[in-house]
């Protein structure tokens, strides 16, 4: 089987738009609170997503936007969710981290690690009321460290639930690089539970087009959960207004200043670490900067700019698409804005 | 008429929810063998054991049940809710809200509570006013057999969480697995008229939010739950031979609390005492007066309820539970004070 | 005089505390940013950033403390907890009477709390009052620069297990980190005198259970903690354009809780309102009614708390959380009513 | 280097006489609550807390008697605290599954995984105050299923503490196998966080020793934390009066009796599962009480028969220290019961 790549490239293009506007719209003050972009996850998401089908389930996290549009719930309630209309998605009463649809049986959470269990219930569902549908958990990879998803992936192999785990790796949890905090590497732990896990780049939507079918289909066949570990990364940074990257973007003299002056108070200041401790930490904070820049910088991967690339070679196509999802996207954002 | 013991009652008015709804699941950690007679006759895909691994499974009975089950997941003691509070604080809670009131999580967390047996402080705690202060949770708290299945019944069919509690000193089985051990040598203050007692043919459920009357004095009014009814009706015998004489008052559900009968029977005496065994301090026992207070009913209020870390010495516990001599102290004060 | 901001007063004490022994050591997720100053100063051992781990790493602070060292550690915002609610309910709170007095566990459980920022019902809870339910916790919420750093060393100091809530409308950086994100698009309700204020030069511990009384006023007493205790000046200033005057006292600490001013203040009035931005069911504002009644003090009450989960929408969440109008109603009914 | 295999079977033995007090003492109905004997583990406990120093922490889980004894803890106080005297351990504010002893830094808990997360914070305060010293969890194999537990193996790795986890898998967890509540196994699941692992028969003292050993020694030279995961059977039940065991126990006939009885009554009743499943519900019990009757057996191993058999070619010796050790529990035993 081969994918149909317009078909996921508008997908990916739907979400990457539709995240702009929403990147729009709160940086204008009209949306509240913190907002977790999926910019940069839309081959993950795509891949996936492309192949639920009516009774499948969905446990989300804070970045739940791209897997439900690309479900199909309608981007115009989730925008109004988003700007807390009482026609939005949830009625104003979820906001981004709580996305919630009933008909698609897709919740998200805002509690790191909580799509694990959440994905364990659906599946259980699943098992018992409609064989052969299945429940998708997406989550990043910090998100691995936490117990209950760690639970979720022994008790998900214990049952051979129909599951599929995938788990986004950004290299980041917020300013922590994660491999930092991660001991071991995530398909040995997914495997040690007894789960096949495949490794793939997930800014190649084919790849995980084919993995993710693949381990579809054998969770829908009674073979148990399966693991996707895909590699992506995320320009926006954590979340908009991110303080890593806000400090990463000035220019290099400036930031090293700021740095500087933290290190400089610090080591002006009797009583603490030995020099060399201290001199250790303004390392580590610059090195996070640094790495920071690079995940910003031109070359780094772009799921939708990669297939778009791909793609391009039948222009008159790619026009016409990019001109309808803009219009789409464009309406949508139109309609969003009307008062209550 | 039916009799049936307090852990009988529930299991009864299970099998009939079970047998007559396709969708209620049980799961928790050695169902088979605590429920085996659930287990033998619905087989292991609704009566399924798990690991110990408290917050996955409590959090996935949350979205199995958004899911169209109506799952009964069991945590053996109200205690070890604290590895999966996470699930109950912030999901099965406020799935409803978030979801615009769109989508709800009928679950049912079973769990057993409640001291007596010295067993010590990471096993014996009732936690119930704790758990209710989290809004969208329901806490119900059965002190007789006919109540513990009706409300079994009712908090399986509710559309929302419900944490049902069943105390030690009332279900048999778990007495007897934590504190007797089919000892002969070890005695237990077990309520009779809780332990065993009438119940329907059918099960009818008991409405949520609804307290009981269980007895009716001019003097004071104690308000209780679990088995601290039982405790307070002893009391109050002793303290009707002193010429004292008190309504006892079962709340049976924490939350949704039934306000009504508390404020009338409370504006009835002014004299109210609240016979709490979870912890005193910002809790149910505060809540009642807070209620009574909001209602402009003037009274006089004392409260017994554990105040500590409860101990492990079966002596120390005596003193720090709520039992018969203190409620019978606490409402001499009122009465005379 | 030394002017500094909430957020600063806090990162000062600790500053002073960790200079000045050596035992105290941080650890949450981001640490090494969140307290950068910290960590370029103290070093990566004892400024430590953890993985997603909360149900470890706060188990950990607590055997940590127990064998020497006396932790921070950070679980960002309170809300998240839940994951990590068994070192706390069974572990932490329990230490010191399991081992008969004999083992002490000195932690800080630092997080940032509350709401006004529309960020949703599992990011903006306090739960403060839920925390107190369990005998062996203290729990501290600062509202002015001067006590948020006084408190903290107090809860360093302190030979038990204390929760430190900073509420993130005090808290510049939180505010900014979760609600503006450098935006200069929107607005958030922050109380000035409690964002930034004089402090001292060297830090003193600030009492933990001592409660301070903001307001004078012969009419009504206004109990509040944390932000709550601003709304509720501006209440005050409010009602006394209308002849109304109000008393206010801040908690500073929910437990302990200082009763001996509470009651004071309480029957000087005869009229009680508590503002508690936490849920209003079985928590802070319950046990403040039970408290005065069990002095034996008679009093008018009402309170003003959050009922729900909180609602997303900005203008959701302002309806739902305590606010100034909600307050001076209350105010006005009590001392109509 | 060699174990002092005299020594190890001192301690051994001790734990085992103290055990079976315990048991005398909680049938006369003397000690009240759950009882979890540490019966069948005392080779796990001796070949681990022999290689312990003043300084090192221990974090133990309901069973944590023997190695508190075999640490040094008082033996009356401990019996003491058993039997709720203010003289006790804890002053009788503990009890068995809360044992504290500051001066040896050691903590139980009753919560079943709780031994990792308090082993990691020992293992903190061991880097940062007390260089060189270590660490131990010990817990069954039950609980490695729980998220703080896996969560404390990817943190003591990460951040490379001084730490030993010993898992002694008795196979059961209460009443479940743990096998069937287990994906994978748990070697690779340690593993898989980067940390050396060491499967081990449990009853073989020498085996114990010697891989503690080794890890002890890695841990104190700033090598991190590993995992001994040692077999082991558990003659009495899950606790004193374990209803498994008591219905294993009575004679086949009266059991099966039992077993039909209940099957019967489901079986009768209408609506419920098909016959079919059933069937198997009812298999899997009389399997569970096969099994248990299995562990209980004759043949089931025995580390401190085990050990004795070997010792016993110098039967003068071994008569003397049996003659000691049995005097030991006599003299702590008549000491306990004198009331406060
Ligand atoms: C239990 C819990 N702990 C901490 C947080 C705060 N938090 C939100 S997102 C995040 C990082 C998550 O990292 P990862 O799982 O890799 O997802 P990413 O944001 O990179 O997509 C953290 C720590 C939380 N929401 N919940
Ligand atoms: C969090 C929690 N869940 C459940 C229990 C009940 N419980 C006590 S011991 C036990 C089984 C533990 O099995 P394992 O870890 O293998 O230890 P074993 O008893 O076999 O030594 C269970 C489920 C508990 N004490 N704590
Ligand atoms: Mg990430
Ligand atoms: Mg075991």
């Amino acid at each position: 089987m081969k994918p149909d790549l317009w078909q996921l490239y508008k997908q990916m293009l739907r979400s990457r738009l539709f995240e702009e506007a929403v990147k729009r719209l709160w940086e204008a003050g009209k949306i509240s609170g913190e907002m977790h972009l999926g910019i940069g996850e839309e081959a993950i998401a795509a891949g996936v997503i492309s192949h639920l089908v009516e009774g499948d389930a969905l446990a989300l996290d804070h970045r739940g936007t791209p897997p439900l549009l690309m479900r199909g719930v309608d981007p115009l309630s989730i925008l109004r969710e988003l700007l807390g209309y009482p026609d939005g998605l949830c009625g104003g009463m979820g906001g981004h981290m709580h996305l919630f649809s009933p008909a698609h049986l897709a919740a998200s959470s805002g509690i790191v690690g909580a799509s694990g269990p959440a994905a364990v219930g659906f599946a259980i569902a699943a098992q018992q009321l409609r064989p052969g549908t299945v429940s998708v958990a997406f989550f990043g990879e910090g998100a691995a460290n936490q117990g209950m998803m760690m639970e979720s992936m022994n008790l998900a192999a214990a049952w051979k639930l129909p599951l599929l785990f995938v788990c986004k790796d950004n290299q980041w949890s917020i300013t922590t690089v994660s491999e930092e905090t991660t001991a071991g590497d995530l398909i040995s732990r997914a495997r040690s539970f007894g789960m096949p896990a495949i490794e793939l780049d997930g800014n190649d939507v084919e790849a995980v087009w084919n993995a993710a079918g693949q381990a579809i289909a054998d969770a829908r066949n009674g073979l148990g959960p399966s693991f996707l570990y895909a590699q992506c990364s995320r320009p926006e940074g954590h979340l908009l207004g991110d303080m890593l990257l806000r400090l990463a973007e000035r220019p290099l003299s400036l930031e090293m200043g700021r740095v500087l002056r933290w290190q400089v108070n610090s080591f002006l200041r009797r009583k603490g670490a030995p020099i060399r401790a201290r001199a250790t930490s303004a390392r580590t904070i610059a090195a996070l900067m640094a790495k920071v820049r690079g995940s910003r910088s031109a070359v780094a991967p772009d799921p939708v700019a990669r297939l778009h690339q791909s793609l391009s070679t039948e222009g008159q196509r790619m026009a016409e698409l990019t001109g309808e999802v803009v219009g789409e996207i464009e309406q949508i954002l139109e309609s969003a804005l009307i008062p209550a | 008429m039916k009799i049936l013991s307090f852990a009988q009652a529930i299991e009864d008015a299970v099998n009939q929810a079970m047998a007559d709804d396709p969708t209620v699941i049980i799961f928790g950690e050695d169902i088979h063998m605590i429920r085996r007679n659930l287990f033998l006759r619905f087989g292991g895909d609704r009566v399924r054991s798990t690991p110990i691994s408290e917050a996955s499974f409590v959090g996935a009975a949350v979205s199995a049940s958004m899911a169209g089950l109506r799952p009964i997941v069991e945590v053996m003691l109200v205690d070890f809710i604290g590895v999966a509070m996470d699930a109950l604080l912030n999901h099965a809670a406020k799935v409803e809200t978030f979801s615009g009131g769109k989508w709800k999580a009928p679950l049912v967390v079973r769990a057993a509570c409640g001291g007596g047996y010295g067993d010590g402080g990471q096993h014996q705690q009732t936690l119930w006013g704790w758990l209710a202060h989290i809004p969208g949770l329901s806490v119900v708290v059965p002190s007789t057999p006919a109540d513990a299945g009706g409300l079994m019944l009712a908090a399986i069919e509710h559309d929302g969480p419900v944490i049902f509690l069943e105390h030690k000193m009332l279900a048999d089985y778990w007495l007897d697995f934590m504190g007797a051990g089919n000892r002969k040598t070890v005695q237990f203050d077990v309520p009779p008229a809780g332990a065993s007692g009438p119940v329907p043919a059918t099960w009818q459920p008991t409405p949520l939010g609804k307290a009981a009357i269980r007895r009716q004095g001019d003097d004071l009014t104690i308000i209780s739950i679990g088995v601290g009814v039982h405790r307070a009706l002893e009391a109050a015998d002793a303290l009707a031979q002193q010429g004292v004489y008190a309504s006892v008052i079962d709340l049976r559900t924490v939350a949704p609390l039934d306000k009504a009968t508390i404020c009338e029977m409370s504006a009835a005496t002014g004299s109210v005492l609240v016979v709490d065994e979870d912890y005193e301090q910002f809790g149910l026992s505060g809540e009642l007066a807070a209620v009574i207070l909001e209602a402009g009913i003037p009274i006089k209020y004392r409260r017994v309820c554990t105040q500590e870390t409860i101990p492990y010495a079966r002596h120390l516990e005596d003193q720090i539970l709520p039992n018969k001599q203190r409620i019978i102290d606490a409402a001499l004060e009122l009465s005379i004070g």
